[in-house]
């Protein structure tokens, strides 16, 4: 059943974590660094005794900061890299994502969520990194975030994201949280001939003219198309320069606005020019829906049982699942916002990606949130009788504040 | 006092080592142009500034390589971080990587443990690699990886204007500091050392040849070296201090060449100085009035990669008995009965292999069964030792909902986890008791079926108590019947240790039989059976 | 003219940020800690010479993590504390500006904002962390942000965001830019007495019984009010647990859900339940508008001159200025929306703000940018033909798109 | 060898240190009721964990300066950062931080620095102090600021579970290295002295009262210092190493005590080794053969915060000089006159003094004249000595947009700023130029007004070409006449060195004279006058 390249092709009972892990060796990760962190210390641990068995490199670093660069070292050394962390580290690793935007280089980033602020609860769940996903590395750029909602999704789309952050040379978040990562359950590994497996436009020595050679470029090139360049390795002979600073096509640094202006537009038009290619939803029932349900990862999971739950009540619900959270589908929204009475967004946070559907159901639905802090997931009555009141149907369950908290001891 | 010279190495010879003339000084080489980017230059540092000897000598030495030891220069990777030495990177026509301020040491680890064939070298400044990246650097040198780090030393962060920094001396003055410093500077080559770096050694820019003869000892070096080099910053740090203050202060070149002999009267060669005394001692304003030069330690050990290619063979060996674990399992015939939504709660206290029950029973249903299974670990603040708990949810149709809702089923093996789980059992559900450690409070619910038996004593008859999970496997799997039998000792075959496999499928089968019996016989010790 | 206790009253003609150092220093903060960042740095410079004058201390730490917690543990000795940044700092700040928001640390934070991402360009101007000011640190909270237009708002809403951060008990962030920070321009130090200054409510020796106080408590005591609990300092006898961990009110952690509601709905709300106290705009010729600029910081101050030329042409256009970037004036938007044909949002950035006014303005007005990635301030043709466009002129010029840049030695 | 004791400071005595006696180890002390958090009590640790002991040892020495010393235990707070240690914290009835991992040492620096009276304490664990914090240990050694850290090693994350960390030894298993650790571990007491401990000492948890005894040194010490604590992890680390494998795997204790056995037999005390020295030493499977400990390094120097108190001095000083100054500022009458948008460039090569003239004239605007003004420099990615510029806004009105748009003044004084700034200037504008540095184009723009006077020239004969942009700013003030004379006179005041304020004003008078002068004798170089 096993493969002789070290690969796990079978089925077998796996902690999504560990699932997260074995996705990015058949994707053909090679290298990890990482930092233990609670709950994503489990894929660190699969891999430091995988990886060596597939010919990997396992490195724990001396924090999360030095885990990101040592990915982006990696990969620029032509290996695949991933890392993976929760809150605090990914609040660490804000900084150095930024440099992998810049330097465009391919790696993919997991992050368990937990409940946060600050350490908060470390071994219980949350959703609440959806915005910091987008908007948490300084300065102006596009990212790719993908969400899974249990171990074989953690698994394929681990190797999705590999795919992606190859295709468009940009660094790939995977936000996972604490109940699917230490969720177990069935994953079947298929063998590696049926996977598509992409790898980055490479130059090797002796492809180009090194002199003719530019490591960024807009336009279409015998190696990258559109605004994505074909990207070399270190030791391939072309004698490269990256920086983060602003720079031009050889990547020699250029410190003024209209470098900077192709610089960002680049960086965000090689995601926004393939939306339709990377954006990936889940739709159900959406056709004849009154009320529609949007959300992703482990609340999108369990949306589905108050969902039908709601329709047993004669509700017409949809179902709508961010597999991708960011590049959000606006487009989508914008269209179901036209002919449905209401949204509603389930997530294990304040209230993140509803703002986004907000923002693109543009007053023509109503918009709802079923919000509850952290620590545990989305309980079926809370969500079902949000759908009920985006039904314009009468709510029968008081929605928890955390108001009545004041003392752990009282 | 060590004298001079007492520590060189072997290989001083092998690299054209030969004793330095301190007459005979340069501070800069010519340019070499095939390792320069000239369509960069001017580059953007100052007149006095020390940082293009730093640059010429490093070239030199990788010249000196090339051509006296083959080296192929595509393979010669350099990183830096953020400061003017970081704008080395930007120079040197070689795979270059100017990165985030202080995080060149970690992008060079990357670089170099997923590319062995590659030289790293990391160029940067003090504030950089001592400031913001001395975390990164102290953890390079532990792990002994074979990289180079020359950080070019001059005192102060220069590209900002002028700060005090990780290496500026006490009482000298800076932008930030213009009280006087009241930090103590690091000794670099001391903080290497006692990182664990195995190749240390200081030069100032006036030692133009010593220097490069030192990189080239030092890119050599199979293992972490580390290389401070002295430079004059002739606009930020000379300024505020008295090796350059009161000189014209436009007049930079006229500056740095006046740190530069201020280096020729303070520099002081000691090769072989245990890095703890290869000072720089200052004055009471701050004035430098001694710098130890020299190589400090050479000292080869196994270098990181090394050693983790050491692991490689053991690592084949766990592939191979995971591979033929996973070839020997089997088939069964696949299951054509329907299991609506079946949720059963494990519980117990650390040791007791309450999570590694659990995770049996649902492999066995979701791997062998064919059926839909989720299994989940109750994580609480407790320490180890502490409550242990174990959720699964079995059924034909996907699994929504991953948390019990209402239990239909429990197996508990302590007082703690009876009081904590019992509670939550439906109405008509199973309790399973190892009724050696659990006893039934007075009020014990009457709407449940309750069954016993002492799986720990029976553990222990077999040979090892902790085989008291299986046995109670063994009777859940009799009472509950939602798993297969054969599905159910398939999973305890894969998830036992090889040696104590008989010994637990003797453990499950017999509580499997006394499942049977009990439920056969319908006594249970409390409901109706 | 001067005042006796090292303070500058009178009328100077300061650098931004020297003026941001002078508003610290009036509004009590006696404890600096910096890492030198262009176009921050000179704030951190000021300090080092001034704060020894006034009995404070300055400390330049190891790096922005370093910084940021030394000013939270200044903070938690009682003394008034700030640390001033840009992009990359700013970025490694937000681990512990989280830890900071955990504790309900008062504490100030002065992003000097450059073009980003990663290294970017370290003298020129961006205002691209803007959402990163919102969202740029793990999980769920609320935050307050201020955006001056002047060296001598840097040195006003200097003061004011020490005021809020007091009050609140909450890290205030002063989102200004690279040109204002580095614009030098007349400065009013007012006397002292005229000037208003908050200081926490804060627990001293012998207040209260220490069994009965609590560090952290919802609903109004004898010292807070609302959410916000009366703080204490260390020494002051009242042996204070406090931790980033999910806390009860004496600041034990408890690792459970329903402690994280109570935690996370306090710090959120305590900022939600004051918007109208906090948020602050200033709005000219809003009545009969048919366009409506909003804008913050630089590029609204600039949107002035472009504001008075469409105004020539006959287009009716108001001005509305976030002061407070966050909480963001939801409401204020709202309302306007229902009665204006478009709004115009120049940034200095991709489109950042511009999402909150589309969220906003719910399909009722038009929303479009004037944005460019960053290295320049908005030209003002540029923001005068989007306003054309809102009005429905014509328009007459070509905006930037940055693709024609190939290389900086073409 | 050194011997032992050897090193022992004379405050030894009146700390109550007496010579240990090996034989009379104890694993722990009672706990301090008054001194732990009850409420929180049973801790989280395991059976057999070390850190117990550590907990009450310092609590132990903190009662007996409280005792014998006079302390006022309100006045000393703990901080740590995250991990099993950093749940000190939590159990301390003293004010107690639980930062963020890693962060402790910078937070307690804060608080030290902002409260000198408090004693502060930093008390983690291996990986938060060594690994993620690694940098803010060194750095705060480096510093000696006052506080105390004691860093309890047990050799491996344990919170999350073993993996391997900074000081887990070479070849050492943990959950990360199941292959054996390839990476070499830190020395901390070696790495704290390198970066500046001035206090450095190491104990094992099995010698609690030579523990407790240290920490008392410690607690008192007049500068940074560290305490390394050897402490088992019988869960996590023991479970994987030599120390405690094979041990029933649930007996927590037993373990624990089989760990403490271990040192009893491995621990060796040696006072006054040098650090470097101090070593713990493994065998090729990474058990642990030799611990060094004692009390190593015990060497006062000036604590940090003295260094900064000597400063206050030289600042009240500045501020004293600086109040003069400005008290001294004369009031002008106030303007009347509408000055509409003016915009001037500056331009020349770093150290002509363009961006001082340049704040010069936005001064005078702003404050003598009661105008907007609004002053910028020019950035490029020139390096020091390159070229400079510098742009003035002034009006009556406020300045919206605050670059230039179309300058309608210009000084000139280099080729390169002649170059790059004169196309820009708005027509019938005027330029004026150092006419001894810069020459005009054979096509120079006919449609502006060209004035030229050797600036350089005429300062230098003065006796200070420094003074050059000083004419030029009299030449400027006279010719453009949008600043008044007084005005830019006591700008210029405000600005130059006091030595050089007489030759800067007469300087700035020489210029506006010519100024008068060619203006009114309507000769420009080139153009309508």
């Amino acid at each position: 059943m096993s493969e002789p390249r070290g690969l796990l092709t079978g089925e077998h009972f796996l902690m999504g974590d560990y699932a997260a892990a074995e996705g990015a060796i058949l994707a053909g990760c090679r290298f990890f660094a990482g930092y233990p962190i609670t709950p994503a210390t489990e894929i660190a641990e699969r891999m430091s005794v995988r990886l060596p068995q597939v010919g990997g490199i396992y490195i724990q670093m001396e924090d999360e900061l030095a885990s990101m660069n040592a990915v982006l070292g990696a990969s620029w050394a032509g290996v695949k890299a991933m890392t993976a962390t929760s809150g605090p580290g990914f609040s660490l690793m804000m900084e150095n994502l930024g440099l992998g935007i810049m330097l465009e280089t391919p790696c993919v980033l997991v992050n368990v969520q937990r409940g946060g602020p600050s350490t908060g609860l470390p071994t219980l769940v949350g959703q609440q990194d959806m915005m910091q996903a987008r908007w948490g590395s300084h300065g102006d750029y596009e990212i790719i975030a993908l969400c899974p909602i249990s171990p074989q999704e953690l698994f394929d789309l681990t190797i999705r994201a590999f795919n992606l952050s190859e295709k468009y040379r940009v660094p790939v978040l995977i936000m996972t949280d604490a109940e699917v990562g230490h969720m177990t359950e069935k994953v079947v590994i298929p063998p590696p001939e049926e996977i598509e497996i992409v790898h980055r436009p490479q130059v090797r020595r002796g492809d180009v003219e090194p002199d003719h050679f530019r490591i960024f470029r807009n336009g279409r090139t015998a190696f990258g198309n559109g605004y994505i360049s074909p990207m070399t390795a270190a030791g391939e002979g072309y004698r490269i320069h990256v920086t983060g600073l602003t720079h031009d096509e050889r990547g020699y640094p250029v410190m003024n606005a209209r470098a900077h202006e192709w610089n960002i537009r680049r960086l965000v038009n090689k995601i926004r020019a393939h939306r339709d290619e990377i954006i990936q939803v889940e739709g159900k029932d959406l056709e004849d829906a009154e009320v529609v349900v949007v959300s992703y990862g482990i609340s999108a999971r369990t949306s589905l049982w108050p969902i039908e739950l709601a329709r047993r009540e004669g509700i017409r619900v949809g179902y709508l699942r961010l597999i991708t959270a960011w590049p959000f589908p606006d487009e989508q929204i914008r269209q179901l916002a036209k002919r449905v009475r209401a949204f509603v967004v389930p997530e294990i946070n304040m209230g993140q990606m509803i703002r986004e559907v907000e923002r693109c159901a543009c007053g023509h639905a109503l918009v709802l949130g079923a919000n509850r802090a952290g620590g545990d997931i989305l309980e079926p009555e809370h969500v079902l009788n949000v759908i009920r009141q985006a039904a314009g149907r009468e709510v029968q369950w008081e929605r928890p504040t955390g108001a009545a908290f004041e003392s752990a001891e009282e | 006092m060590p004298e001079e010279e007492m520590h060189r190495s072997e290989r001083l010879k092998h690299l054209g080592y030969e004793p330095p003339d301190e007459s005979d000084w340069v501070t800069g080489l010519h340019p070499m142009d095939e390792l320069l980017r000239g369509e960069r230059l001017p580059h953007i540092w100052c007149q006095g500034c020390g940082l293009g000897t730093a640059l010429t000598t490093f070239i030199g030495a990788l010249q000196w390589l090339e051509k006296n030891r083959g080296w192929d220069l595509d393979k010669v990777a350099v990183v830096s971080g953020i400061g003017c030495t970081g704008r080395i990177a930007g120079y040197v026509r070689l795979d270059s990587f100017h990165t985030t301020h202080g995080r060149a040491i970690p992008f060079a680890t990357g670089l170099k443990l997923a590319n062995p064939e590659l030289k790293v070298v990391v160029l940067s400044g003090d504030g950089d690699i001592a400031g913001i990246g001395g975390n990164h650097f102290i953890h390079a040198a532990r792990r002994n990886l074979e990289i180079t780090v020359v950080c070019v030393n001059n005192f102060n962060y220069g590209m900002t204007g002028g700060q005090v920094g990780p290496t500026t001396p006490h009482e000298a003055r800076a932008v930030t500091t213009q009280y006087g410093n009241f930090e103590y500077p690091f000794n670099l080559p001391y903080l290497a050392a006692a990182s664990g770096a195995s190749f240390v050694a200081r030069w100032t820019v006036l030692h133009a040849r010593q220097l490069e003869w030192t990189l080239r000892e030092a890119l050599t070096h199979p293992g972490f070296s580390f290389v401070e080099v002295i430079a004059p910053c002739s606009t930020a740090y000379a300024r505020w201090n008295p090796e350059g203050r009161g000189l014209d202060p436009e007049g930079l070149g006229r500056r740095g060449l006046e740190v530069m002999k201020h280096y020729q009267r303070v520099g002081r060669t000691m090769h072989g100085t245990h890095p703890k005394d290869a000072e720089i001692r200052v004055n009471e304003k701050g004035e430098i009035v001694e710098i130890i030069e020299g190589k400090f330690l050479d000292d080869p050990k196994p270098d990181l990669k090394a050693a983790i290619d050491r692991q490689a063979a053991l690592a084949e060996k766990w592939w191979l008995a995971e591979k033929k674990a996973l070839d020997s399992r089997p088939r069964f015939p696949k299951r054509t009965d329907r299991v609506p939504r079946t949720e059963v709660q494990l519980g117990g206290f650390g040791g007791q292999g309450i999570i590694s029950a659990g995770r049996i029973i649902g492999q066995a249903a979701a791997i062998y069964d064919g059926l839909e299974a989720c299994f989940t670990q109750s994580y609480g603040p407790e320490a180890r030792g502490g409550a242990a708990g174990a959720q699964v949810v079995i059924s034909s149709d996907p699994i929504h909902h991953p948390h019990l809702i209402q239990p239909t089923s429990m197996i508990i093996m302590s007082k703690e986890a009876y009081s904590k789980y019992v509670p939550t059992l439906a109405p008509g559900g199973t309790l399973l008791i190892d009724s050696g450690l659990v006893k039934l409070r007075e009020d014990h619910r009457q709407d449940i079926v309750t069954y016993g038996l002492p799986a720990t004593q029976i553990a222990e008859e077999l040979g090892n108590n902790r085989a008291a999970n299986t046995v109670l496997l063994g009777f859940w799997t009799a009472m509950v019947g939602v798993v297969r039998r054969e599905a159910m000792r398939q999973s305890v075959t894969d998830s036992v240790p090889p040696k104590t496999l008989d010994l637990n499928l003797k453990a499950f089968d017999i509580g499997y039989e006394e499942g049977l019996r009990q439920r056969a016989g319908g006594h249970p010790l409390v409901g109706e059976g």
